[in-house]
């Protein structure tokens, strides 16, 4: 149970400040500031907690047994000065001068006897809880601050992989296109009647590939255009195909004598003749 | 290969799930994933480089060694939140900054006191901070901590204004060579600092 | 360090300037230094990594010699035009691309329609395919399915201006994993799951 005493030593946790470029170390041993340090002063400080912090400290008192007269009339000179000088950021400083009056004020009020457990509770209880749990985090801060940082303390290894050459080609799969379709048919209202009637891919195929094999641009004899071995609904289809082609004026097909041999070549051919 | 068929009948008393040869091989690869590898390196992602399959415990017997292997090196590897990688020993750094002087920046208190407040309390809120701390925590604040990857948000408290609440990340763990948040500095040693000095 | 002691009375004809010991030292900053540097480290910021003063032929002597020590890794120790570095070997890239797949590319959804419509209506001109879609067609659509092997001009069509023929090739299907156009979804089936779809 003994008093928690909070050391001279911890004064050094506050960061030293410059006044017109001197380092200064500690803070002044007196309460006096001078005006154009206060700023600085009020930068060093986290806030009320920590300026409430560094005034025990300097004095050597104990936090469990805060003599709040003497603290609050220190810290109120503090706070005549701030609000001199910087009112914008003495909001929080004032409200901690209004709780420490409060406290103040209720420890000159006679206790009354005691009634309940809380009745009976220090004023200063919970400015003593906040005051611990603030130089808890404080202290937390520093050691988490000293722990080595990536970047800071330690490098991370990083070898270059060489992005080779490969270049990454989009990939395409058959519900891709279906979906495209899909979007298609969705978005352009396409007749369905006109456009979803049966599609004969296979023929469509085949004068795709008819085509290619007139791609010299030469007469072929019909029946080249025929893989015999293929089967006999392949030939139909390649017929229909041809057919298809012709329709389109795709390709042109002639035979120059009765039952002579029948030739087919691509219908460009003919125009650029 | 020939050192394969010789070694495979040697091992007839107890047949290794993994073949010698192609254990080097995997730990050729291994290494090589966690030189380049920019982040660290989970036991589940590092399963994918081997052709068989692997539990963690060979897994982790690989990666024992290949840290037994570079001892006595600048760079170690390690074994952080997210998983395993290489970094440069803290003593190197004196070296590497001949090279490369800049530094990150150092944080101010008020950035540090509040990722120190995240971290012991979270998930918190920007009002229990300000609590603890007794002054508004500025939103440049947070700003920094979840810009450098540190602190993110998991979720808002069921209260007036579902403020958000925030929580250290795995990135913070990664940077600190830490792997859990248990290995922070403890809150009770830093208390029974606080009172022995006070005892003192 | 006993080595050291019998090593150095050996080495009493050429009096090195850098001590062995120093040398190992030195051997282990560099290669720390080349691990973590994102750039190739030129000679000049490598001196600095030297307490002793080196000049280029000692400092490539050592660099030499770590990239012996390294020989038969994943990872090699290359000399580029700005300087050294270490560099995961090509043949790695497969193993590592397990870990980070790079997610591929899509194409556009005009290129996939236009593909579509070649597809299943080939062989069509630019002008069918800008009649299906009711908006023009860049060329450069159609020149990223040209350049990919998918599509090709197998003829033009006897009209106005000699429009080109489009056609789907047999890359398309190998890609597609197909044997044959007959195999893409039918447009019949297409056609009712819209409907279905409209219907819903």
């Amino acid at each position: 149970m003994s008093a928690y005493k909070l050391m001279e030593t911890q004064v050094q946790l506050i960061p030293f400040v410059r006044i017109h470029g001197e380092p200064m170390l500690e803070l002044p041993r007196d309460l006096y500031i001078p005006p154009d340090a206060l700023e600085l002063v009020l930068d060093t400080f986290q806030g009320p907690l920590d300026l409430l912090l560094y005034l025990i400290r300097k004095h050597n008192l104990d936090v469990l047994d805060i003599p709040m007269a003497e603290l609050t009339r220190q810290y109120m000179s503090y706070i005549e000065m701030m609000k001199k000088h910087r009112l914008e950021l003495a909001a929080d400083y004032l409200l901690m001068a209004a709780v420490l009056i409060e406290i103040k004020s209720r420890m000159l009020l006679p206790r009354p006897p005691k009634v309940g457990e809380e009745d009976g509770e220090d004023p200063r209880a919970e400015l003593m809880r906040r005051l611990l749990e603030y130089e808890k985090m404080k202290l937390a801060a520093q050691k988490l601050n000293e722990l080595p940082q990536s970047g800071r303390d330690f490098e991370i290894v990083q070898v270059l992989i060489e992005n080779t050459v490969r270049e990454r080609l989009p990939e395409v799969s058959v519900e891709d296109l279906r979906l495209a379709w899909m979007g298609l048919l969705a978005r352009a209202k396409i007749n369905t009647h006109h456009k979803v009637r049966r599609e004969q891919l296979s023929v469509r195929e085949q004068m795709t590939h008819i085509l290619r094999c007139l791609q010299g641009g030469e007469f072929v004899e019909f029946g080249k255009l025929f893989d015999v071995e293929s089967g006999v609904s392949k030939m139909v289809v390649t017929f229909i195909a041809i057919l298809e082609l012709a329709k389109e004026y795709l390709v042109e097909i002639q035979q120059s004598e009765t039952l002579g041999s029948i030739y087919v070549r691509t219908s460009r051919v003919i125009t650029a003749e | 290969m020939s050192e394969q068929v010789e070694l495979l009948p040697q091992s007839e008393t107890i047949v290794p799930e993994v073949v010698l040869a192609d254990t080097r091989q995997l730990k050729r690869v291994l290494e090589t994933a966690l030189l380049t590898s920019a982040e660290p390196l989970s036991l589940v992602e590092m399963k994918k480089l081997s052709d068989v399959s692997l539990d963690n415990r060979q897994l982790e017997g690989l990666l024992e060694e290949l840290a037994q292997d570079w001892q006595g090196r600048g760079v170690e590897l390690t074994h952080v939140a997210s998983g395993w990688r290489f970094c440069a020993k803290a003593e190197m750094q004196q070296y590497l900054d001949r090279i490369n002087p800049q530094k990150p920046p150092r944080y101010s208190r008020a950035v540090l006191e509040t990722l120190a407040i995240i971290a012991y309390h979270q998930p918190v809120t920007r009002g229990d901070i300000e609590e603890i701390r007794g002054v508004a925590v500025s939103s440049q604040v947070l700003k920094t901590l979840e810009t450098r990857g540190w602190v993110e948000v998991v979720g808002t408290r069921d209260a007036p204004g579902k403020p958000e609440l925030f929580a250290t990340t795995k990135q913070l763990l990664d940077d600190l060579n830490l792997r859990a948040l248990q290995e922070l500095p403890s809150l009770q040693e830093i208390g029974a600092l606080l009172e022995q000095d006070t005892a003192a």
